[in-house]
């Protein structure tokens, strides 16, 4: 395991392995291909930054560029879904959902329930998430409670390149509807990835550090957020449990729970507004169902209730830091039962 | 009466359509009367009035060919052969129905017929359908031959969502083998579709997208038929997209319990006596002494003890039980 | 304040008052007068169920029927908004909201943020929301967490009559986006409203039950059948206190806590499904900040992580009962100390 | 020279067309360098080449017309009036900035100037500016005389978007003062106009929602304001809404950093020397000698100061504070 390569390609080399594998995957989106209809180069970007670059020459008649049109070609996806084939629709930035939404929440959330357990949908709709890349507040959205709010829908968030490559495999292959979300600050990130195909299953928790002092509860970026703070913490000789969540539904809440009741503090981080977010679902559901094990407060940490404000300085404030979840950490172990 | 026959599909076929027709016409006027009694939950759209264009269209289908329909689902349903009984059981909420009573009337689907739903959302069937006319394409390519057909009804007002919209262009784009019918009754809810849509001729809306239109009288299920035939054609012969409009009439209100008031005084009345496409198409046929009135007659009550057995069984199934409520939400999870 | 009146009937006279008391406020939405290009009655509607009759008749040039395009109207009263007026959007059902979401979340949710705090988007955008009604999966959801969890956005969801029409005035009054959900089954509930104009503040919770034994907080026509869980406990001898929220966002945290504070034991109940909901929101919330007044666990009541179904036997057990938060409060009570 | 004009517009005028399509020009060049040097965060979109387009619509409006712009919006931004030293800050995120440092180059607004926004999202200024343009409506009513005007800028490739295509149909339902341009650069990012837009015709596009619609050629400012002249007078008078497509071209990549190479070889040279609106305005008012050399470059000199000074203004201007960023999220919460 010895090779390191990016999310980014990480990405890339799964929808590869799975396009070879299996002939009903395909994939539709903007710009995934680039060039289309014009005199220079074909394969032009690979996405608006080159996450599929190289896939179209591989794989000419499984990728197919679209019409600006999310509500169309995402919903198409679905249809094609529900009609034998296992399409990968980009939803370039998770921003876009608004435009496209009913598609996801009222079609492929629904088509198995409403039909009476008679329809699968297998398809996967990958979209960046998250800030930090300068690019204001109509493109850097975490957008995940949303989802997760929705029942029929499976939601998935990785942080490092070898889950990221498991997950995205194992999300083609799974027969409910999966948003896989894509931290965009974490597409250059490295990773030890194993050539061969490989999965993760949906709904399983990582626990990248142990400790016995507090947990800390995060996913995509703020999973490494949470190692900076742990490592602060040590510092101080705090030993925090940092728990990456991985995908947010389905929710792995017995590794949260059977951390709690070691630990007995609890840190929830989230980069998604405070407000019905994971991090209070998170804690809600340990303080219904493991609030024996707790000795203090749980902490939240997520931005605040304001849009992503373009700005640098401000961007950087926005983003819950490794400090702050520390902070956090201190302050529930500051107070209660020892 | 072999000989006795100018139409363009042979008499078992036009007994077929008669059948159809009849079983919908039917199935709606005594779910009108069940509604009123009391007996029917929630919201229910009838589409008695427009037989014509549903079978018209479906005359021409085969299994593998998708549509997807609309909060008006009914006659879509019946006319792709989704089963009547399983139909009347859902529209009641019961064990058994083609939903297992959880999509009620509004979401009633069949996916082993092609049909890919009902839907309360106004225009979401079309980018539907371009994911499943995308797929026929796709398995066109792999067995050769015609392709299967994916269609997108949508009614006169829902034809100015954008999803609607987008999808013109999309199945354009791609030459994809997929129809959008678009059901004009005149009406959207209370509205009259030339308040809501500001170009008069659907043909000119296709064209603002590249594609091919047609407008049909929805109410002669001869003209359906032919028109029908030839957008069908081209698509599964790889020459893309099209669009239908077939202009006919909304025998009831929007929904079971519309007083109608928005109509004009007598449009109701003389809509059933001068554009019942039932009655046209019945006319047509007993006129041309291709099909005799026995034959009809016995094809009357077969659908009557068919929609009589519907009711009865629908009423008389169990409900879903309590563990229903939470299964079928995912595959696995 | 002796005259009784239906929801319904409370909405239609906030409309009417506001309409002529400010001549900025505006209305749109499909079929909110009826018969519009048709040759029968003018007015024939007043919206789906009749919510808006008789206003077009007092003020026709302030109503405006409008296409099947959520989209483009809601975005109209956003824009209206942003240049002048006081528009009032009806989205029928809240469920559609997935076409339109785009204009709501990322337009009028933002455009002050994103400007600099140089645009007010006064608008209101009525939509009917919950189970109940046999509409099934794409016409009975709550969704109020999504619109909650957006930061611009204010969330307002009453459960009298009285409340409804102070409520929607303040809504029509206030220069930030009100996304105001009534829920369909209460329209036809009556009571005790002033027929003069008055306001209710949003971010105010009202408590109709006091108690000293359990907090139960919900909203909408959960406060209903929290109320009713309180008549159940009464029979034991155990006092509820009962918060209606009535306003999502803001939030009135406060009064949920001193609640909290003095009862010691919480219930938060739910329409909305379970993920990432008002319920967790809240449970979070107090978890976070009077985690030291807690005597047992919190528990939250909520539909299952499903669609609602369409059976009327199914929907039934959807929706949480009086019986289910009754047994909740008493789950809690039985835990912890006393 | 005051006899040597045989244009539309008198010599201030002209002079007036050229210092904002000039000023656009320098900014967007000037950006250019500055992003390449990492100066700038974020996402910019550049309008260079596409100066006529903006400059010979929004020389018909004043204050009271609103617009809503795209991604690509800096060239709007300046020909509607809006600050340019306020926007070079907003691209650095400065205090002071046109947004205070909170929206950057894809969010740059000013209300005052009837600015309703640069947009992040594809389609999302059409539905707005049908609400502009209904406020004017009523204010119209209520004061008489012609109209404040609302108009619409969306690309080629958004011109795809549902939220575009139904506010095509709502403005002619609503009769509204709207106008519609389609900017067609020929490119959606990398992708050519001609694979994801299935009709050639945007005046068939309009035509498809009852819409007159016009094609000019974008990179003539002349033959740009005179159709904008005739659409906006339509508007102001009643007549209801219009759309208007500029062929024009895009003199950078989609956005800064984008290496192009989906373009054909010497296209980018091809266009800089033989599409360049600018030049050709210079040529045309210089050829008829309807202003001087000197003029023009007194203007230049002007321009080029205020860039530099814009940016030096951004540079020295100091980040927001950390408490801002809470601030401004609602009126009163
Ligand atoms: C997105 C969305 N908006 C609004 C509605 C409410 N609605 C249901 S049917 C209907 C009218 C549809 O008219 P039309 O498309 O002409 O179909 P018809 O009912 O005449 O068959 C409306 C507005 C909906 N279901 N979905
Ligand atoms: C709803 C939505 N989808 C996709 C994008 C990403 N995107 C930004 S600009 C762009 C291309 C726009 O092309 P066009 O409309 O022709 O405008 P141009 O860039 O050529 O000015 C795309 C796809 C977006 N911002 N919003
Ligand atoms: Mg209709
Ligand atoms: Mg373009």
């Amino acid at each position: 395991m010895a090779r390191k390569i990016s999310m980014k390609m990480a990405i890339n080399e799964a929808i590869d392995q799975e396009m070879t594998r299996d002939p009903t995957v395909i994939m539709m989106g903007e710009d995934i291909v680039g060039g289309a209809g014009g005199e220079g180069e074909k394969d032009a970007w690979g996405g608006v930054l080159g996450v599929t670059k190289g896939l179209y020459a591989k794989h000419p008649d499984k990728l197919l560029d679209t019409p600006l049109s999310e509500s169309a070609y995402i919903g198409a996806a679905i249809g094609a879904a529900a009609s034998g084939m296992r399409p990968i629709a980009e939803l370039m930035f998770i921003d876009f959902m608004g435009v496209c939404f009913d598609q996801i929440f009222n079609q492929a959330a629904k088509f198995r329930y409403m039909f009476g357990g008679k329809a699968e949908t297998p398809v996967v709709i990958r979209a960046m998430v998250g800030a930090g890349f300068r690019a204001a507040a109509q493109h850097s959205q975490m957008l995940t409670p949303i989802f997760t709010h929705i029942p029929g829908l499976k939601v998935v968030c990785p942080s490092t390149p070898y889950d990221t490559k498991g997950l995205l495999i194992q999300s083609i292959r799974d027969n409910d509807p999966v948003i896989f979300c894509e931290h965009k600050n974490l597409y250059g990130f490295e990773g030890d990835v194993p050539e061969k195909s490989y999965t993760v299953p949906l709904g399983e928790a990582n626990v990248p550090r142990e400790g016995k002092d507090v947990t800390i509860v995060a996913y995509g970026l703020m999973a490494h957020r949470a190692l900076e703070a742990a490592d602060l913490l040590a510092k101080d000789g705090i030993e925090a449990e940092v728990i990456d969540l991985r995908t947010l539904s389905p929710l792995d809440m017995d590794t949260v729970l059977e951390s709690v009741e070691k630990t007995g503090r609890l840190v929830c981080v989230d980069e998604a507004n405070p407000r019905c977010n994971i991090a209070t679902d998170v804690s809600a559901q340990v303080a219904m169902n493991a609030f024996g094990a707790l000795k203090a407060q749980i902490e939240m940490v997520a931005p605040p209730h304001v849009p992503v404000p373009f700005s640098p300085v401000l961007e950087d404030l926005y983003i819950p830091s490794g400090a702050q979840i520390a902070d956090a950490a201190r302050r529930t172990l500051a107070k209660g039962k020892t | 009466m072999p000989d006795n026959n100018p139409f363009p599909l042979p008499k078992d076929e036009l007994l077929d359509a008669y059948r159809r027709m009849r079983t919908i016409r039917e199935f709606e006027e005594r779910l009108h009367v069940d509604f009123a009694r009391g007996d029917i939950p929630g919201f229910v759209h009838l589409y008695a009035g427009e037989e014509a264009a549903a079978v018209g269209i479906m005359k021409h289908l085969w299994d593998g060919d998708h549509i997807a329909s609309t909060h008006r689902g009914h006659g879509h349903c019946i006319a792709k052969g989704v089963d009547v009984v399983a139909m009347m059981k859902e529209i009641y909420g019961k064990k058994g129905g083609a939903c297992e009573g959880k999509g009620g009337s509004m979401h009633i689907a069949d996916l082993s017929k092609g049909m890919m739903g009902a839907n309360g959302i106004l225009g979401a069937g079309a980018p539907l359908v371009c994911g499943a006319a995308l797929a026929a394409k796709y398995r066109a390519k792999q067995k050769g031959g015609p392709s299967d057909v994916a269609i997108s009804f949508v009614g006169d007002g829902a034809s100015n969502q954008g999803t609607f919209l987008e999808s013109l262009n999309l199945a354009a784009v791609w030459n994809l083998p997929a129809i959008f019918v678009v059901e004009n009754n005149g009406y959207a809810e209370s509205t009259a579709r030339d308040y809501g849509t500001a170009v008069d001729s659907y043909v000119d809306r296709a064209a603002g997208f590249g594609l091919p239109g047609i407008t049909v009288d929805g109410t002669d299920f001869f003209a359906v038929y032919e028109a029908a035939g030839e957008v069908i054609r081209r698509a599964r012969e790889g020459g893309g997209p099209s669009l239908l409009e077939c202009k006919m009439v909304r025998f009831h209100g929007h929904f079971e319990g519309d007083a109608q008031t928005y109509r004009a005084k007598g449009e109701l009345e003389d809509i059933r006596a001068n554009r019942d496409c039932l009655q046209r198409f019945t006319q047509a046929i007993l006129g041309a002494k291709a099909v005799s009135e026995a034959e009809l007659q016995a094809i009357d009550r077969d659908v009557l003890g068919l929609i009589e057995r519907a009711v009865a069984e629908a009423k008389a199934a169990p409900p879903p039980d309590a563990a229903d409520l939470t299964t079928d939400v995912y595959v696995r999870y």
